[in-house]
């Protein structure tokens, strides 16, 4: 009976948790069916996470998604110079990116907000009832009292899986991804095509930070991203590069963090080691368990100029 | 200029600097970096040695405690191939998986490392846990497990020997054995190494996933054994993912991941020097490192194109 | 009868960093023809239908579509021009579904049924038919090739260049794309047509242009010119043409190693199959209860149409496939040229030195000693002519025609005892293609039969032309193919391929 | 090496943190104390954020090596060091902040953590509708658990019946994920949450912020500021004083290696409760004032917590 109660609870938890999550592995996967790892995206996210809180707190949220955005696609912009200009390894320069990142935040923090901190300070946008909808029980309240970037997530997952599938430029973006070759002899400008995949997945990535700081925790510390770029790029494979897939596999990562918090608070007398371990078990399980074909984009990782 | 001096002196200023600071760093970087070298040659994504390290630190510290005050060639040596075994134990998950489900490694290895840090954060707390059982750490082992020092005054241990010998037999063993062109082959060419050679790629890669994390289990015997002397919960700040740039930035070549890894170690032991002695924060000795990466990258980059040129000029 | 030149290249010059791919090469292709462009391996042929596609940039010269100079950008210009070309190596995503594939390139709302609608107006018009929601990497290697042309053709292609589109195709398949590209011509498209096969392209061509490093060297009318004379202009020794002249002309009649079969030359069984059966992934059945031997100093001919089980057989004999059942007798090494060269022959990345070693990667134990690797590359290099070959250097900056005569010659030197080979002339030109034929005929040195050699190929001339017995495949069977009275007589073999008896 | 560079005589300090100072908490209040000791005593400061105990081994020796004075390794994970480094640097006086290791320049505090821990459980319990509390740790340190189990210890002296949820985040930074476990235990009708976690800490409080309902206590530092409406008070340790304490001795040369305990009687530990709310009744904050006197008189002794 008591379970029943926290089944809302539960699912609003699972679904607030995806949220940036899914930002951040929907701009990943982009980046990757057009064969670009970005190792980066932690940077990009924590690069949200600061621009979100300074222009938020200067021009209130909406500013403040804004500027997270953009902060995003900044530090992606160093990462695609790098990778398409330079033709530098992906790898070593998306992890040089996340070290920038961390350090540049940190930084103008500690310059900005001093030792003591922005503290909670900052405005930020909370649940919004969808009237009517949040009406329905037990799922309502949990699919239709959220933050409005979790309904923008709801907008974001078909509009990406239409563009991508139904568009020329999403056909595009496919092609450069699977066969490089291909996509330039249908006359297709490759580099293009990846600047674009790299700044969207800034641009996600910086929404994912800028989600963490004005819709949840209210506040910046430092490393607040807590690896969740790598937990996206983990997302990307387990969703097997579909948009649907990862939104997907977002919500089951959203849903075991969920399914761990609440287990603690169960008073299981368990190490809550074991708890904290239990959404990387449950994917290798699920990756285990749920077959299918394994469809990494054939040009993925591969260096520029390569070829 | 001053925090960079500081940089320069943390790393290379003196002899405690080079050997006691940018050497003791670069070891387990050193090993980690031929863990990931191997496993990418043969075509595998290993990003799991962090996990590994992790794993082989539990193995080696487990010899250790149970092996107490037994002669120290006995414990040493028990700690390595303990270590060993923890880091093969570890990265067999992931092999298994991707034989027997078809799990990509490159995921599996990351879950695994998330799961072996709460796993060794449960084990300090419990089997592992020194005997008040009040702080979450292992009892620091008895003196025969202290790994010798290489140089008398100098925390280098025997951990960079077994690094740098490491890197040159794996670069002989590349270059030179048959077993070694068959990583390698399966590495550049799957197919053509089955289908001209007749090599049996899945067993070639199962096998270097195991010796991947078995070398990646051996850095984490090196840490306990060489400078902690205890099993602690962080042990590593994240080497394993360092070792992914140091083995990258080397090419892969065992020998020049000698040269990065003691590249990376300066980087780290002058980046602490910056805090230290020049008051640069922390976060800004992070800008730093990465400027100082991406600079070398860059630099490799156009030095490339370079080659590239002098490559066609050859083609003629 | 004189039409409008479509599309003129003149004076062109191209590097590859320091490599001069071409230098003054020009090419003059009138409105409604068939244009040959002939020249050997490694000539410049596609460095300059790519430049006349947008995908390069030259040096110097001038391109001219229908009489108005042009500079395309980029390939998308060229293809808005109405220019398509199906390269040498196929560009499909080969992860992508056929519709997919034709309607990359364009822009704006993606609509598959519409395209998929052209695609099936073109089969109508052309007899180019592709399933469009297959995926491509399913289709047949000449479906592929359909496909690369219903691309161009969907977007309107006025000008069509195949890059050499003979190399895959069975001799039906060619001659039905000959048929149809004369039918584009006469319809007022404009087709250029690589080769550097000289009778394919004098039996479909209107005129014909030679490269001859990166040089054009004989441009004519067909009517204007000899077989005779367009092989000197290739090679450029009339010397050399001459001697080739001989040797093909004795190679041509079909048959000649049936004749030696005849006459008693048998050895010992080398390769042999009892009862063999095999069954892939999915459950198919490749091969269905084949036996067969092959003896010393045999060739045997393998002609089959594609998936008709000539794959798998073929492996099987070479040690590369294990059948599902039944029992296979072979020597420990069987030399083997596959089809794919750059995918199941070589490691692009390695250097010549390391392919020849890769041959023994999984039998090696210990240490390689690299001294002798070295000394045995050079053999093959120098044995097998491989052009700009040195030990040290890479495989894949040889032109594809070396790097296949690299692989011959390797596996020549395995194969001491049995040799298997795959479409192995594939891509090379007139010269190459002989001095593999002409390993694949040496079964023996001497009065001693040496070897057993298995050859499959898509071209019967060449098959009869080497084999000493055939067989053929069909749904998974092996069965002899019996020749005819007449040895010129070609009907029991394409009743064989289609499963007549 | 035991060479000393103590060029110009300068009083000189470090300080080892092993977070960022930036958490407000743990790590900021030490910094502060480090600034104290700059400030009120001269001295020339240095300090480092530091991660690994190799990490902790290689700077000890570093600081050693170039003649400071006094090493504060901020958490009783540096004890090992100070153990190891201690006898190569005679000179340098090494103290943690917790642990229990001593030796001739090897020092420890001692912070009676637990004693303001009680007092804030009593005060909780007094204003939990719900009878469901919850303690909120960022990793199970034995600082974190021993005052866990004194806050219960207080709860059940004055609500035997009252049950306390126990969760962990595994980190100190991830504070998304401290507001998620926040919400959880809420979910569980915890209406006090104790959250020791630094950093990640901070989304606790934002979660009882915007779900209300519930009182959030902080600890460390004094959090009261961090979210004043929804803050019952906070454990505080008063680093800044504790620091200058020790560091004066050193300085003027008193300083006598020992485990230097700091508890309410020093004034360096204690419950402050939040002043922009006033829910607290006279009873209970006079019930804690109480056992707060003879507490320091030595009459009262903290019940062993019984653990659940
Ligand atoms: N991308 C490239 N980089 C460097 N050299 C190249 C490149 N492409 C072609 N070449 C060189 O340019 C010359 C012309 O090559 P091209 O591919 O045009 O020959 P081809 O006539 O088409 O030969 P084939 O019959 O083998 O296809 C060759 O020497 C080749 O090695
Ligand atoms: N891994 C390798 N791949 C390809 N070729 C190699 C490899 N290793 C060596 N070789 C080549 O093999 C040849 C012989 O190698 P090796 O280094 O043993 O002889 P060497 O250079 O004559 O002797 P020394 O070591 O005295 O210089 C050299 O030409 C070298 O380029
Ligand atoms: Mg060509
Ligand atoms: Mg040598």
């Amino acid at each position: 009976m008591e379970l029943l109660l926290l089944l809302t609870p539960f699912l609003e938890a699972s679904l607030r948790t995806a949220t940036p999550l899914a930002f951040a592995a929907l701009g990943e996967l982009v980046s990757e069916r057009a064969g670009v790892i970005n190792l980066g995206l932690e940077g990009c996210i924590i690069a949200g996470c600061f621009g979100a809180l300074l222009a938020a707190g200067i021009g209130g949220p909406a500013i403040g998604f804004a500027v997270g955005v953009l902060s995003g696609m900044a530090i992606a912009a160093v990462f695609a110079i790098f990778v398409l200009v330079l033709r530098t390894d992906q790898i070593i320069a998306g992890t040089a990116m996340t070290l920038l990142a961390l350090g540049l935040t940190g930084t103008l923090y500690k310059v900005l907000y001093g030792a003591s901190g922005a503290a909670l300070g900052t405005p930020t946008v909370g649940p919004w009832a969808v009237p009517g909808l949040s009406a329905i029980p037990v799922i309502g309240p949990a699919l239709f009292r959220q933050s409005v970037l979790t309904y923008l997530l709801y907008a974001a997952v078909p509009t990406l899986a239409w563009w991508m599938h139904r568009t020329g430029a999403g056909l595009a973006l496919r092609a450069v991804g699977e066969r490089r070759a291909a996509a330039e002899a249908a006359g297709i400008d490759v580099p293009r095509v990846r600047w674009g995949a790299i700044l969207f997945a800034g641009a996600f990535g910086g929404l994912s930070g800028a989600t963490l700081v004005l819709a949840q925790v209210g506040t910046f510390n430092e490393g607040m991203s807590a690896g969740r770029g790598f937990i996206a790029i983990a997302i990307v494979v387990l969703g097997r590069w579909s948009v649907v897939g990862t939104a997907m596999a977002a919500l089951v990562f959203g849903a075991a963090f969920a399914l761990q918090y609440l287990f603690q608070a169960l008073d299981v007398q368990l190490p809550y080691q074991l708890f904290i371990a239990f959404p990387y078990v449950l994917t290798l399980v699920l990756l285990a368990v749920v077959r299918g074909r394994t469809a990494a984009p054939l040009e993925l990782g591969l260096r520029d100029g390569t070829r | 200029m001053d925090a960079l001096a500081a940089l320069w002196d943390g790393a290379f200023g003196s002899a405690f600097a080079i050997w006691s600071a940018t050497l003791v760093r670069a070891t387990p970087l050193l090993l980690l970096g031929l863990a990931v070298a191997l496993a990418f040659r043969a075509g595998l994504l290993n990003i799991g040695a962090e996990g590994q390290l992790l794993m082989g630190a539990v193995g080696a510290s487990a010899a250790a405690l149970s092996l107490g005050t037994a002669p120290r060639a006995i414990v040493v040596l028990a700690m390595l191939a303990a270590g060993a075994t923890g880091g093969a134990l570890w990265s067999g998950i992931a092999a298994w998986l991707k034989r027997r489900f078809g799990v990509l490694e490159v995921i599996s290895t990351i879950m695994l490392n998330f799961i072996a840090a709460a796993l060794v954060s449960w084990l300090v707390r419990g089997p592992l846990q020194e005997p008040t059982r009040i702080y979450p750490q292992s009892s620091t082992f008895s003196a025969s497990a202290h790994w010798p020092f290489l140089i008398p005054g100098q925390r280098l241990h025997l951990g960079f020997a077994i690094g740098v010998v490491l890197a040159l037999v794996l670069w002989w063993w590349f270059e030179r054995t048959a077993g070694g062109f068959r990583v390698r082959a399966v590495g550049a060419g799957a197919r053509a190494a089955a289908s001209a050679g007749g090599v049996d790629v899945a067993s070639t890669v199962m096998r270097v996933f195991l010796v991947s994390g078995a070398i990646a289990g051996i850095a984490g015997a090196a840490e306990v054994g060489g400078v902690t002397w205890a099993l602690y919960e962080g042990l590593s700040p994240g080497y394993g993912y360092t070792a992914i740039a140091v083995a990258l930035l080397a090419r892969l070549d065992p020998r020049w991941i000698i040269a990065t890894s003691i590249f990376f170690g300066a980087l780290e032991a002058g980046a602490a020097a910056m805090q230290r002695d020049a008051q640069v924060p922390a976060v800004v000795v992070q800008i730093v490192v990465a400027l100082v990466v991406l600079g070398v990258l860059a630099v490799t980059a156009l030095r490339d194109k370079q080659m590239a040129q002098r490559l066609a000029v050859d083609a003629e | 009868m004189t039409r409008e030149a479509a599309l003129v290249l003149s004076g062109i010059r191209h590097r590859f960093g320091r490599t001069l791919a071409l230098d003054d090469a020009s090419i003059a292709v009138r409105r409604g023809t068939v244009h040959a462009l002939l020249g050997e391996n490694g000539a410049g042929k596609s460095t300059l239908m790519r430049i006349a596609f947008g995908m390069l940039r030259p040096e110097h010269g001038t391109i001219h579509l229908d009489g108005d100079a042009v500079a395309f950008a980029s390939s998308a210009e060229a293809i808005a021009q109405g220019i398509g070309m199906v390269h040498q190596h196929f560009s499909l995503v080969s992860t992508m579904r056929a519709v997919e594939n034709v309607a990359l390139g364009a822009r704006g709302r993606l609509d598959l049924a519409a395209t998929a609608a052209r695609m099936t107006a073109v089969a109508h018009a052309t007899g180019l038919t592709i399933d469009p929601a297959a995926m491509s990497g399913d289709l047949s290697v000449s479906a592929q090739q359909r496909l690369e042309i219903v691309k161009a053709l969907v977007r309107d292609a006025r000008i069509l260049i195949l890059d050499e589109p003979g190399a895959v195709l069975t001799p039906d398949e060619r001659a039905e794309l000959d048929r149809w590209l004369r039918h584009f011509a006469d319809g007022g498209g404009t087709v250029v047509l690589i080769t550097h096969k000289v009778r394919e392209a004098l039996a479909v061509a209107d005129d014909l242009t030679v490269l001859r490093r990166g040089r054009t060297v004989l441009h004519s009318a067909r009517a204007d010119v000899t077989e005779d004379a367009v092989i000197d202009a290739m090679t450029g020794e009339s010397d050399v043409g001459a001697a080739w002249r001989i040797a093909r002309t004795e190679s041509d009649r079909p048959t000649a190693g049936a004749a030696a079969l005849r006459s008693g030359a048998t050895g010992t069984p080398v390769l042999a199959l009892d009862h063999v059966h095999v069954v892939d992934e999915r459950g198919v059945t490749r091969l269905a209860d084949v036996t067969l031997t092959i003896a010393r100093g045999e060739v045997l001919g393998v002609i089959g149409v594609e998936g008709a089980g000539a794959r798998e057989l073929l492996r099987v004999l070479a040690g590369r496939l294990l059948p599902s059942q039944g029992t296979v007798t072979r020597p420990a090494h069987v030399g083997f040229i596959p089809e794919d060269r750059l995918h199941d022959a070589v490691v692009p990345t390695f250097s010549l030195t390391e392919n020849l070693a890769l041959a023994e990667a999984g039998a090696a134990r210990g240490t390689l000693d690299w001294r002798a690797l070295v000394a045995r590359t050079v053999d093959v290099i120098t044995a097998h002519d491989v052009r700009n070959g040195a030990p040290e250097r890479r495989i894949d900056t040889l032109s594809g025609g070396n790097q296949q005569k690299f692989v011959v010659g390797r596996e020549d030197r395995i194969g001491l005892d049995a040799l298997v080979a795959e479409n192995p002339t594939r891509g090379l030109d007139l010269r190459a293609a002989h001095a593999v034929l002409d390993i694949v005929r040496r079964t023996g040195g001497g009065d001693v039969p040496s070897r057993a050699v298995v050859f499959y190929s898509t071209d019967l001339d060449e098959v009869l032309s080497v084999a000493t017995r055939v067989v053929a495949c069909f749904n998974g069977t092996v069965r002899e193919v019996r020749p005819a009275e007449d040895p010129a007589d070609r009907t029991p073999y394409a009743r064989a391929l289609v499963g007549a008896s | 090496g035991t060479k000393t560079s103590g060029n110009d005589g300068a009083f000189r300090v470090a300080l080892l943190t092993p977070g960022p100072i930036s958490d407000q908490a743990w790590n900021s209040s030490a910094y502060k104390g480090l600034e104290r000791i700059r400030d009120s005593l001269g001295a020339e400061i240095s300090h480092i954020q530091t991660k690994t105990p190799a990490e902790f081994e290689e700077n000890f020796r570093q600081y050693g090596a170039k003649g400071y004075d006094l090493v504060i390794g901020h958490g009783f994970e540096f004890q090992d060091a100070a153990q190891r480094v201690g006898p190569e640097y005679p000179n340098t006086i090494y103290v943690t902040t917790g642990g229990s290791g001593t030796g001739p320049n090897i020092a420890a505090l001692s912070f009676a953590f637990d004693e303001p821990s009680f007092f804030a459980g009593i005060a909780a319990a007094s204003v939990s509708q719900n009878g469901v509390m919850a303690v909120l740790g960022g990793t199970e340190l034995p600082p974190v658990k021993s005052s866990f189990a004194a806050f219960e210890a207080g709860a059940r002296s004055v609500r035997p019946d009252i049950q306390i949820l126990t969760a962990f985040i595994g980190n100190w930074d991830d504070a998304a994920a401290g507001k998620e476990q926040a919400l959880a235990l809420m979910s569980r009708r915890a209406d006090v949450i104790f959250q020791n976690a630094d950093a990640a800490g901070l989304g606790a409080f934002q979660a009882v912020r915007e779900r209300g309902k519930a009182w959030i206590i902080g600890a460390n530092a004094d959090q009261n500021q961090v979210a004043p409406e929804v803050t019952l008070g906070s454990v505080v340790i008063d680093l800044p004083h504790a620091f200058l304490l020790v560091a004066r001795e050193v300085q003027d040369g008193s300083f006598t290696p020992r485990v230097v305990h700091l508890d309410t009687k020093s004034d360096v530990v204690r419950w402050v409760p939040n002043p922009s709310v006033q829910v607290l009744s006279k009873m209970v904050t006079d019930h804690i004032d109480g056992l707060r006197a003879q507490l320091i008189a030595g009459t009262f002794t903290l019940p062993m917590a019984s653990a659940p």
